[in-house]
């Protein structure tokens, strides 16, 4: 096989190039969508006839588009797109194909027989945008495990900014800012991104929620989506209710992941406890299960008494940031480094006045550097 | 026995020199592994350890004290007892051929008429230990390398003991010291070249040393049958290993390349003890480096290409060296015949080993699509 | 067995060449001029206080936000010795995140941060991720004890700050040779980034004049988000000029 | 190609399929990939390739981050060969934005990546000595030469690994003043040692003997399964991206297409080695005309709003062709960034190759796809 550089597409105005040419020659009287990206040509298709069109690119011979390079799914908030950029290797052009299917209905022919490598490429736009491939041969997620319930690539899928990562690191500022309100009597600033992170995730629960409602009732798919779509828009009515109801003043955020790792630890000090106790006593290992359990049951009822009792002590911030030594020898050290660099550039100066070179000017801040540290000691 | 360590008792006697052995042998592993690791580096142009004592050298002494110390975790589901045997089904096999093995004329625990009969039946009885450790461990990897060991290491078992036997024919005897005896003027490596060869090959696979490290594999088996041992239990399997080691390379030099005598006894009788022990050292040292050698530039074979190996080439061509020794014998040719044929067998060996590995394929330049500039 | 004998011939004599090992801790491999430690605060010898006068561009441009800076009035500029009027008042660098892209020095329109070239920028090992997040004066320590000698900063032709090229690189080549001779003398391997700040005898080099306008002209536009934690400035308000005072401790070789 | 996996036999003694696990944390899956092997005593019946285990959401993380900050991106999505992945990233990026890097970038840019070439293919023959038993001897020659070129990256860029140091335009600073006579000396000591692995594998009868005639591939396979790069080179076809739709000056340079005859893992080995020795050719043809002059196009304000479009860049890494997919609305921010990562497509073909084979040769072709990870499960 002869492979003539083909030199790249050169960008047009959007009359057709010679492969969109090649494809309305060999696809008569076929809605098509003439595109021009930077390299290649763009053909958009209608759903409809999507699976022609895949077939007499493969199998045309003009075309012989044979090497599926890239399979990309794109998000447009109002539908979900496939793109597919094929390559021929016999005439050495390639071109991008694409197919845009609404959001509500995101199905798209499957191409995985046509091409070997749209198996993997379809498995991964499917999990990561919802689109599914009829007559996938084996539709199970690539990346994410199963069930995730949620599509990440999709732009409704929040993405928590960067500061949600140092969510600890970024608590101690919060605690000192709020204190700091409070000591100065101004209403604390609301924090509008934990909100909405908040608001996100309760969402995709409603979603869920509705989700498993509808597969347990056995509803078939258009109506499962339906349902879920009116439970969004229920849970959207209650939040601005609810919005409009009450100004939510934020209740000062009590650190409950410390408190839950220590609820952990007393419950597994109380287990290994009351499990010596039942070995002991040389207890069946049902009995001691028993034993074990109702000990759990009791400590679980003591929580809830405490519980009801007034607020847990508040929890203690924690520890601010490498702020390691007693706020004292701190400031003797600063202040003992502020001495030492005035000596530094006492010492560079006379060293410059006598306009010793730079080796001689570093010996001078050198010994400047030795005796000072040697009146340290002595004084 | 001329030496007398205690007294004449025989049993305090024995007793002492096992104690004496119980000792050195270990030294010897915790020296090797050091010599080992350096040489390996050596070979791939960097150092080697450096850290633990002047140049490295308390290094194995620094793993020893890790391993003894380290947890030795057993699997919940292995098969309890059939786990905890395994190494020392390995280990004490080996430390009984040391009993019969002569360093030097008179340095040694036992010199048995049957030395070379002893040493082989013994050193059989490891391949059970590998077996068990791959089935105990209850782990696919453990099962898979066992298999692979009981495979490797039987079918090798032959070759090295048919070439043993050809040079038990030619000095007429099994017991070591008279091997080491016959050889007064020409060592059995010049009669015996072929089995030479055999018995480096197949000494090589019983190590489960590279290029037949196929049953412990760490890129496919991932240590095989010791995957799921840890610190002591471990060591173990690492000190027969290098003990056999030790083991075959003495065995090497007494019976191929003339023991401690040959070539002082070609100029005069008698060799002072000190120099005994320096020319095994130098023969036994030339033959641990080759093994070492081996394992830096070699890679590993495939199983079923091992086993075709071995039972398509080494066998056959072991027979033919007796069949020749055999010869030899039975019109009394004088032995200086021996260096021809043996010569020559092992060449059309060599021969079709190159073959063999060169019908799969010659390296061949890469096909160039010449495509100038597009300027 | 052709094959096999050339390799065991390969390794043979790769056996006789000498072993290429450094053993670190003993004896170090000499860090490149550009090596990228981790980034560090500069700290101006003349006024003694840091260049750094927390406008938060880098803490905005971080790609793992790992900056968190706040900014305050500086003192000396009331008292008049400094030209600088707002100072960097708490500067937090956690260096467990910090994944040593250079675009917080790119960025940076007062040549306040720097990225450690030296061993003790890649030595940081501690035993707890808490010790990691580094404060100012941990941040300044370096270039104020004068560790820090020649720090790598992109000659000036370059997009310096604000990817786009300030000036025309003549003129900056030139700036540069001249501050050059006058403190390093010509080293063989020229630090391709001598400081570019004037040098002490008040002769200011009009490249590094012209470069400080530019910079506090364009102060960060309305892309600057308020900066989280103390006293966020308002976008507008136009950040301190840059101190350009005599050359720094750390710049000078 | 039809795969007839072996029925079961129904010997007297019946025997089970066992399922190895060669799982996640294992010596040759070059990284987090997990095979589960269906295994009839030593030959592979089925193989089910399992990954995601390193998916961190590099194709969702950008549409929140300026186009500058993406960069960073790309150099952990294919970490053996990042100038190679930010030039097609920074490529794309230009084309969207229509910005003309100046000449003196292209060619920085060209000789940081074919030297980048280089290195991946050493921790490639590494790698693979490794996986055939070569008890580490391949990986230090290898290394030892890897370090030589990762000092020259450290002295040019700051970085030994994640350069970071590409941008949309041009470079974000000069080379060093004796950077030509510097990589002189740095390729004169790789070609060594390339020589040095050539004598320790090619010719090695234990390599010819496992590696000759072990999965070969024919083209149309190739093509069908959507390999790219040495893989579908070493069938026999000879496609490059630099040669069949040349990017940036790579037309202004001689160097020919290495090609294999039967796609087995030993053409793959020859391609990759040749390789090594054009790439060195380009580099030193570069280092002649390389012009001085400004290295950052003009006119670049703060921040870079591209116009809207979509762009399929596409360059020829070490493992095939590497592509990104970037669709932008206008905004500094790209509305869409898929990367086409070329191990990703050469994995999906593994289970075709391997099953059949030994356990020890389905390692063996694992180590000849040359997969990186990150770029399977970005």
């Amino acid at each position: 096989m002869v492979h003539e550089a083909a030199t790249a597409a050169p960008p047009q105005p959007i009359e057709p190039g010679p492969v969109a040419r090649l494809f309305q020659s060999s696809l008569p009287g076929l809605a098509l969508e003439i595109g021009q990206s930077p390299i290649d040509e763009v053909v958009t298709v209608r759903r409809e006839d999507f699976a022609r069109v895949m077939e007499t690119a493969k199998n045309d011979e003009q075309l012989a588009l044979d090497y599926l390079r890239c399979l990309s799914g794109v998000d447009w908030l109002t539908d979900l797109e496939t793109v597919y950029h094929l390559h021929s290797f016999k005439h050495g052009h390639s071109i991008a194909i694409k197919v845009r299917c609404p959001v509500a209905d995101a199905h798209v022919p499957s191409v995985s027989h046509l091409w070997e490598t749209a198996n993997w490429h379809e498995r991964e736009t499917q999990e990561l945008f919802g689109i599914v491939f009829d007559g996938h041969p084996d539709p199970r997620p690539l990346l994410t495990e199963e069930g995730l319930g949620y599509y990440i690539m999709r732009k409704s899928h929040p993405l928590a900014d960067i500061e949600e990562w140092q969510e600890d690191y970024l608590k101690t500022i919060e605690e000192a800012k709020s204190q700091m309100a409070v000591a100065t009597g101004v209403a604390a600033p609301v924090d509008e991104k934990a909100l909405k992170i908040q608001m996100a995730q309760q969402k995709a629960a409603v979603i869920k929620k509705a989700r498993d409602e509808a597969r347990a009732k056995g509803l078939s798919p258009e109506d499962e989506k339906a349902a879920v779509q009116d439970a969004i828009k229920k849970f959207e009515e209650e939040h601005a209710a609810r919005q409009a109801a009450a100004p939510v003043t934020p209740a000062k955020p009590v650190d409950e992941r410390a408190a839950k790792i220590q609820l952990a630890q007393q419950k597994a000090a109380l287990i290994t406890k009351t499990r010596n106790e039942a070995r002991a006593r040389g207890v069946s290992p049902e009995e001691e299960r028993q034993i074990v359990a109702e000990a759990l049951k009791k400590f679980s009822e003591e929580q809830e008494q405490s519980a009801a009792a007034p607020q847990a002590a508040p929890a203690q911030a924690p520890a601010a940031p490498s702020v390691p030594t007693a706020p004292m020898d701190r400031a003797a050290k600063i202040q003992l480094a502020q001495q030492k660099a005035a000596l530094i550039t006492k010492a560079r100066e006379d060293a410059r006045a006598k306009g010793l070179s730079p080796e001689a000017e570093r010996q001078a801040v050198a010994e400047a550097l030795k005796k000072f540290a040697e009146e340290q000691q002595a004084g | 026995m001329s030496l007398v360590l205690i007294s004449h008792n025989p049993w305090l006697e024995s007793l002492a020199r096992l104690a004496i052995i119980a000792l050195l042998v270990p030294v010897t592993v915790i020296i090797l592994t050091w010599v080992e690791r350096k040489v390996i580096g050596r070979l791939q142009m960097r150092l080697g350890p450096m850290r633990v004592g002047p140049y490295g050298t308390l290094q194995g002494v620094a793993d020893t004290i890790k391993l003894l110390t380290k947890e030795d975790v057993r699997p919940q589901t292995a098969d309890r007892w059939v786990f905890e045997l395994a190494p020392f089904v390995i280990v004490v096999p080996v430390f009984m051929a040391v009993v019969a093995i002569p360093f030097t004329a008179d340095l040694f625990i036992k010199n048995l008429t049957l030395g070379l009969f002893y040493f082989v039946a013994v050193s059989g009885l490891s391949i059970v230990g590998f077996v068990m450790a791959g089935w105990g461990s209850d782990n696919k990897y453990a099962l898979l390398g066992g298999v692979r060991a009981a495979a490797q290491l039987i079918s090798y078992e032959i070759p090295l003991v048919m070439a043993i036997l050809a040079v038990a024919m030619l000095s007429q005897s099994l017991n070591l010291a008279v091997i080491v005896g016959a050889q007064e003027d020409t060592p059995n490596i010049a009669y015996q070249s072929l089995a030479f060869i055999i018995f480096a090959i197949a000494g090589l696979a019983e190590l489960y040393r590279q290029p037949f490290d196929i049953p412990v594999a760490e890129s496919e088996v991932v240590g095989g049958p010791f995957v799921e041992y840890s610190g002591i239990r471990w060591s173990m399997f690492q000190l027969g290993e290098f003990v056999n080691l030790v083991l075959i390379s003495i065995l090497g030099s007494l019976i191929f390349l003339g023991g401690w005598q040959w070539p002082w006894s070609v100029f005069d009788a008698s060799v002072p003890v000190a120099a005994q022990v320096a020319m095994m050292a130098v023969k036994t040292g030339t033959f641990i480096f080759f093994f070492m050698w081996m394992r830096a530039s070699l890679p590993r074979l495939r199983i079923d290409q091992m086993m075709s190996f071995c039972w398509q080439l080494l066998l056959p061509f072991a027979f033919l060296q007796i069949i020749i020794n055999g010869l030899v014998l039975v019109y009394d040719w004088p032995n200086e015949i021996l260096i021809p044929l043996s010569g020559a067998a092992a060449a059309g060996a060599v021969y079709l080993t190159y073959r063999a590995a060169r019908a799969t394929g010659v390296r061949y330049q890469p096909g160039y699509q010449t495509v100038g500039s597009v300027l | 067995m052709l094959g096999v004998l050339k390799a065991i011939q390969t390794t043979v004599k790769a056996a006789l060449r000498r072993p290429v090992t450094v053993q670190y801790p003993t004896e170090k491999k000499t860090l490149p001029h550009r090596s990228r430690g981790l980034p560090v605060l500069l700290w101006d010898f003349d006024i003694s206080e840091p260049f750094c006068t927390g406008c938060q561009v880098c803490a905005r441009y971080c790609p793992v936000d790992c900056m968190t800076v706040t900014m305050k009035d500086n003192p000396n500029f009331a008292a008049g010795k400094s030209k600088r009027k707002k100072i960097v008042d708490k500067f937090y660098i956690d260096y467990a995140r910090c994944m040593r892209c250079d675009i917080c020095v790119e960025v940076c329109n007062f040549d306040a941060i720097v990225m450690n070239n030296t061993w003790q920028g890649v030595e940081l090992s501690r035993y707890d991720r808490q010790d990691l997040v580094m404060d100012l004066p941990a941040l300044l320590r370096q270039s104020k004890t004068g560790e820090l000698e020649t720090p790598f900063r992109e000659p000036m032709g370059v997009a310096h700050s604000g990817w786009a090229p300030k000036m025309d690189e003549e003129e900056e080549r030139a700036a540069e040779a001249a501050s050059l001779e006058k403190h390093h003398g010509t080293s063989p391997d020229k630090p391709s980034a001598p400081t570019p700040t004037a040098d002490p005898t008040a002769e200011v080099p009009a490249g590094s004049q012209a470069r400080t306008e530019r910079a506090t002209a364009e102060a960060p536009e309305s892309h600057a988000q308020a900066g989280e934690g103390g006293t966020a400035p308002s976008a507008g308000q136009k950040p301190a000029e840059a101190g350009e005072g005599p050359e720094k401790e750390g710049g000078e070789g | 190609m039809v795969i007839e996996t072996r029925p079961p036999h129904e010997s007297d003694l019946e025997t089970i399929d066992i399922n190895v696990n060669v799982g996640p944390q294992h010596p040759a899956t070059h990284g987090v990939f997990r095979m589960v092997l269906t295994v009839d005593g030593e030959l592979v019946v089925d193989l089910d390739p399992v990954i995601g285990y390193m998916h961190r959401g590099n194709e969702k993380l950008p549409e929140n981050c300026d186009y500058r900050q993406v960069i960073g991106y790309h150099d952990r999505t294919d970490y053996l060969a990042q100038f190679n992945t930010e030039h097609c990233y920074v490529e794309a990026v230009e084309k969207l934005a229509g910005i003309k890097p100046p000449e003196r970038a292209e060619y920085i840019r060209v000789i940081l990546a074919e030297i980048n070439r280089i290195a991946s293919h050493l921790m490639f023959f590494g790698a693979f000595g490794t996986d055939i038993g070569l008890f580490g001897t391949s990986f230090m020659y290898a290394f030892r030469d890897r370090e030589t070129i990762q000092d020259l990256f450290e002295e040019v860029t700051g970085e030994r690994m994640m350069y970071n140091y590409f941008r949309p335009g041009g470079v974000a600073w000069d080379l060093p003043d004796n950077f030509r006579q510097r990589c002189m000396q740095v390729l004169d000591s790789v070609e060594r040692g390339v020589e040095q692995l050539d004598g320790l594998m090619m010719e090695n009868e234990v390599v010819l003997a496992r590696c000759r005639g072990l999965s070969p591939v024919t083209p149309e396979d190739a093509i069908n399964w959507g390999l790219s790069g040495p893989m579908l080179r070493a069938t026999g076809l000879a496609h490059d991206i630099r040669r069949a739709e040349p990017y940036s000056i790579y037309d202004r340079f001689q160097f020919d297409i290495p090609t294999g005859k039967r796609g087995d893992v030993y053409d793959k080995l020859v391609v990759r080695l040749e390789e090594m020795h054009q790439s060195a050719r380009i580099v030193r043809q570069a280092l002649e005309t390389m012009p001085e002059g400004p290295i950052m196009a003009e006119g670049l304000k703060r921040v870079l709003r591209v116009p809207a479009g979509e762009v399929y860049m596409r360059v020829e890494s070490p493992r095939g062709e590497y592509g990104v997919y970037l669709v932008s609305q206008g905004s500094d921010k790209p509305w869409r960034h898929k990367v086409r990562g070329a191990s990703f497509s050469n994995l999906s073909a593994l289970r075709a190759m391997a099953v059949g084979n030994f356990v020890s040769d389905v390692i063996i072709i694992l180590g000849s796809i040359d997969i990186v990870l990150c770029e399977v499960d970005r």
